[in-house]
């Protein structure tokens, strides 16, 4: 056990999983000297070499179609992208061969493939350096998506999505790279929860609170302020956003009744919509309201003096609650 | 106005050549060494792989008009091309291609139905490409260009002398990938060779829609050297390629070929290509016919006898028949071949979509009251 | 009135915007002798000219990028992309470019872009020709986003999007371009129907079933099939996919307490998610079911052969209005 | 080994230049007919423009160490390429940027206050494009260079002898829009101009992990004409970018410009380069500076005097001052603004989501004993 940074915890995962896998490589813009604009890779290009920690050219499409080459021998490439903004030229690449290869050439053509993707905002940037793209991916059969919230996490998720002979894209909530935590390092990947599990962050019994990535602290913040007022919380961070283990998320709706989902991307057809559909059908009986979105708006990402009012924050996540739970203090009133 | 240490042999006019269109052999210096050791015996080996590949085209385009296949893409014309370059092949090279290369997955030693499963519409892929060293068809146009230069990169990584061989169209160079595969191959200087068929035509548009100046010169401002070499001459093809493998085996990095030919057919079984192009430049192309130009050749030469060339029509027809036999034997895929392969690992949504199915499946055989599906 | 087919309704529809307004230009791969491999643009080129209806290399960036330059500069480009699996190398000029400038530049820059998509299946193609891209582009905010499903609509609705000063995806179901139908040619746009509004296309009593494109044909015939089994079916055709026009679905499931939707594209994080959790927030006291959706899997898209399996047809959306009515005879069971 | 009529005047060691790093004015026979008209009084001029961007520079710098900016992308080094060209255009033509054009922005006539917006986190847009005939900055690299052949193409429809300039830089080259934008422009033959600012360095990557051959050979491979001039040498910047105009004004299709220049300060104010790069290489190119070359030159001939340079310094001063003034007026955007011109015609998705929120913000000032957002 050491305590370091979430953005620390993902280097030791990565150094890991090269030193146990000669097939692994990193390989991205910065990634080398640099050691990626958020030092995640910092140190690895000199310790394992140019050739496994390969900086390439400026083009995010051919990052992803020369995974796609470097696969198809038996390598299991992770590439960085360096900001969520910039993964769309290489979305085709991700959706038509990554995603694809394996269903093409019924499963001849394994696609090892970690696509690492710091996302969301809160940092202050311009455009294109605070996105949540991932429904794009969670929509996208033949992925596997993941996001990590904690620095334990993030540093076995990265080792089970190298390891895993589906394509992932790994998600890391960039603002909380440098939050701390305790790592234990090292131990079996097959001893630890698998990739796909949701895990239950805090008990409660009046609402289920479902998020992921950089918004579970905050619905853990929630969960505390709630208590106060006596409305007990239960928070869920999903870790995998496809396939969600909806198991884990049943079975607290069935219990609580009212369900909550937040998250930073946009609203309409965001990732909340799939998991409110899906829990609906799965608990329609227990529900004792609709499931409620805490979202980011349908708006390109706004310039940073207004992020503020796009993200969700313990309040807007609160009126979510006091909404699920058709209280009359919601600030933003009941009508859904 | 030089270009670093990159340039194109073979640009303008002067396209390198070998074996004219009325079949008479011309040597060329910067070929000719590369193909000398090639015995008359083996150049009938070509003209007979050459025919064979033509008449697995013409019987697929047949395939194709009974119904038995749902599309077909013809590489009639573009024989030369492919089997020049895929014979200069090594069983340990990996080839990424275009849908239009039946040819070199011919030479690479696809099982024949393997060829047609895809365009029955049975699987969207034929065959294992690890069994004949080439990835399946790819139909994003481009795409196949950066795995091969990834690929490659593999190749340098695991420090073997293999090549790995892109396969695309003149339509291709154009789009983004392609261009980034050449900055990619041309700054890890791996052992990938870019092999173009200019046949003239994308679809509808001709190739001078995609450029005004002979395809081989992209290469150069890439730092990759290019050749641009007759594509209707399978001597020259296979000349081109060995000089593009020995960069690549030797560790000098890509090269890029342009094998300047033609799309006699139509784009696939559902184009008309009368609505856009002129009859007369088929007609011109007819008479640079790559077979045709290498049996004027043997045929002078007495290497190849009427006798022969009547033995190999018929061992061509062989294939053709097997060909046939294959596509109709072909087995319609069963309704879990849906679900099967999406992922390597269990995944817990398309689980419960194939429960779900299975579950509806099984009503209709339950309850014969509603229609089946 | 004249009886024309589908993909003659559009070839009308933008003869006349073209004739209407100067700065029309159409652009795509194969559209100007060839008329496009569906012969949609057919002798446009020949009338207007090859400066007007232009054959571009092959690079779907690329015909997105100009696009934005011409819109620039004050044209109106109608993009053809050739089959929907095709519009990922143009998806970052579409996601950061096209849906973004006029946020970006406070409302300075127009993009009055139309990108017409042939979508969906079940026309025997291999693969990338059948796809239903749809959820990718509902869930990009700056976006519009419609689906035609009959003449008529093709016909006005193409004129309303390139007359639409934001940028509109017009998605056209292919496999039904040779379907016949009326249409009023001519006619004032500002008397049509406005492009975001739905349809009801048949009225009925017992569930709402709503579906858009190649699906509305499909729908229909279910809410024959249904009526002769004494089930009465509300059918909306939603035209506008981003946004959806819910006040007509809302006023149906408040109606009928129950909603099925279908769709081809994958299930997980499709519009069908979107609505499901949209309507569950606005009728949730009024549904008596969960949502019930009817889509694709969560599959690549299959060979053509198996198509028949993936694509909802009449039977599967019975089964699935079965499920909503909570009916025994659902061949799927009920289990959600 | 020729390439068509494409060729690159400039390559390899022979960039063209006019002024050299020691200010000794040099004759070029290619570039000197286009500057034959720049009097010394014209030089002058340009040397205030590299000394007053420089300023803006500093000044913006220095406002983002201080926290009253968010990021700053410097420009410093790269003033006689962003002047030299961006002197050479009329009001009519259009420029389509990448980050770092802040002197290219200052010469179209920007309002400093603009500048500085998207940096201070106000607005993802500073001006508007059609007041300076200037896009706003463009953060996706290489998008912008298809922008602006789209745009050139619309010049070329209308029937206009303006021009539209991408600028873009080293790193822009391997994307496959950048590629892609010669591929059009190539073909469309429209008047567009490729201005690549080369100051050899994408963040921590050197030039020659994108290319080993200089840039501006990439043009000739597409058939697209090109110069590659010392970039730190703003006549030669603004003799290649009037080529290239009079090429674009008569028809005469894209054309290509690679100004080699250097980065001397870091990516963005958040990068650190002492982590990537040689503090010998940044002294190398110091004794390449742009402006102290030109003072050499002009005041060599007496053109300028120190009184001169002090005016000029006092000015460029000034113009830092109402920057600075400028950036701290700046008031917060209203909350209403995040959902402002999503779209340009109304959107019942957002108008319900900005309803909900106006509706949640009132909650807060009416009930006072929940925490403010
Ligand atoms: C990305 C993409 N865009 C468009 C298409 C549609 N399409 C299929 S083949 C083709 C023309 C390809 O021409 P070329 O590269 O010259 O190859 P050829 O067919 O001549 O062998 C086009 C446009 C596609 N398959 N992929
Ligand atoms: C598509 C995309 N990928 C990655 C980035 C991140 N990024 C911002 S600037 C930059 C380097 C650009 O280098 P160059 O083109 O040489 O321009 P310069 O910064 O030197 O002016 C990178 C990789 C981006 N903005 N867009
Ligand atoms: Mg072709
Ligand atoms: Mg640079």
């Amino acid at each position: 056990m050491s305590t370091m940074t979430f953005g620390r915890a993902i280097n030791a995962g990565l150094r890991k999983a090269m030193e146990d896998d000669p097939k692994v490589l990193l390989m991205g813009e910065d990634i080398g000297k640099l050691g990626g604009v958020f030092r995640i890779t910092d140190g690895l290009q000199k310790d394992f070499g140019a050739h496994r920690v390969i900086d390439t050219p400026l083009a995010e499409a051919a990052i992803m179609g020369t995974a796609v080459g470097l696969a198809y021998r038996g390598f299991r490439p992770v590439c960085e992208i360096q900001f969520d903004g910039f993964i769309y030229p290489g979305f085709d690449q991700i959706v038509c061969q990554v995603a694809k290869l394996h269903y093409r050439t019924q499963g001849r053509v394994k696609m090892p493939i970690t696509i690492r993707v710091p996302f969301g905002g809160g940092i202050g940037s311009p455009e294109h350096h605070s996105e949540s793209p991932e429904a794009y991916f969670t929509h996208t059969s033949g992925l596997r998506v993941v996001a990590v919230s904690n620095p334990q996490d993030a540093y076995t998720m990265i080792r089970q999505a190298i390891a895993c002979d589906d394509p992932v894209l790994y998600f890391e909530p960039k603002r909380r790279y440098h939050t701390k935590g305790e790592v234990e390092e090292g131990g079996a990947l097959s001893l630890a929860p698998s990739m796909e599990s949701a895990r239950t962050v805090a008990a409660g019994t009046d609402v289920t609170l479902v998020t992921y990535g950089p918004l579970v602290s905050t619905a853990l913040d929630a969960a505390t302020a709630a208590a106060d007022d006596g409305v007990s919380i239960e928070v869920i961070d999903l870790r995998s956003l496809a396939p969600v283990d909806y198991a884990v998320v049943e079975a607290s709706v069935r219990r609580t009744g009212r369900l909550v989902i937040t998250h930073e991307a946009a609203q309409s057809g965001g990732l909340g919509a799939e998991i409110a559909a899906s829990i609906t059908e799965r608990c329609f009986n227990f529900l004792e309201a609709a499931p409620v979105r805490v979202t980011g708006f349908d708006i390109p990402y706004p310039a940073s003096k207004l992020e503020k009012h796009h993200l969700p924050d313990l309040d807007r996540i609160l009126d979510g609650v006091d909404r699920a739970l058709g209280r009359p203090n919601s600030q933003s009133g009941l009508e859904g | 106005m030089g270009h670093g240490e990159a340039g194109t042999a073979g640009q303008g006019q002067d396209m390198l050549q070998l074996i004219t269109d009325k079949g008479v052999r011309v040597s060329h210096p910067e070929l000719d060494p590369y193909i000398a050791d090639v015995t008359d015996e083996e150049l009938v080996k070509l003209y007979e792989d050459m025919v064979v590949v033509r008449r697995i085209d013409t019987e697929a385009t047949a395939l194709q008009r009974q119904g038995e296949l749902a599309l077909w893409p013809p590489l009639l014309g573009q024989e030369a091309s492919q089997i020049g370059s895929a014979r200069a092949l090594r069983p340990d090279d990996f080839v990424f291609s275009s849908y239009r290369e039946n040819g070199v997955a011919y030479c690479r030693g696809v099982d024949l139905t393997d060829l047609i499963r895809v365009w029955r519409g049975n699987a969207s892929s034929g065959w294992d490409p690890y069994e004949i060293n080439m990835a399946t068809p790819q139909i994003i146009i481009g795409a196949q260009t950066l795995h091969a230069t990834g690929y490659a990169l593999g190749i340098q990584q695991d420090g073997a002398d293999s090549a790995a061989v892109a396969y695309f169209g003149d339509g291709a160079t154009s789009e983004g990938d392609v261009n980034e595969a050449m900055v990619f191959a041309a700054s890890f200087q791996v052992p990938v060779i870019f092999f173009c068929q200019n046949n003239h035509w994308a679809i509808s548009e001709p190739v001078g829609l995609q450029s005004h100046i002979p395809l081989a010169g992209r290469a150069a401002g890439f730092g990759i050297p290019s050749m641009r070499v007759d594509g209707n001459d399978v001597l020259a093809v296979l000349a081109a390629t060995r000089w593009a493998l020995e960069r690549a085996r030797s560790g000098g990095g890509p090269s890029f070929i342009e094998a300047v030919t033609y799309r006699m057919g139509p784009h696939t079984t559902a184009d008309d290509p009368t609505r856009y192009r002129d009859a007369n430049e088929l007609e011109d192309w007819r008479a640079k016919d790559p077979i045709a130009r290498v049996a004027a050749l043997l045929e002078a030469s007495g290497a190849l006898t009427p006798a022969m060339e009547e033995q190999i029509a018929a061992a061509a027809d062989g294939v053709a028949k097997d060909l046939r036999a294959g596509c109709l034997g072909l087995v319609d895929p069963e309704p879990e071949a849906v679900f099967a392969h999406v992922y390597a690992t269990p995944n817990s949504w398309l689980e419960r979509q194939q429960e779900h199915y299975s579950r509806y499946l099984a009503g209709f055989s339950a309850d014969t009251t509603e229609g089946s599906n």
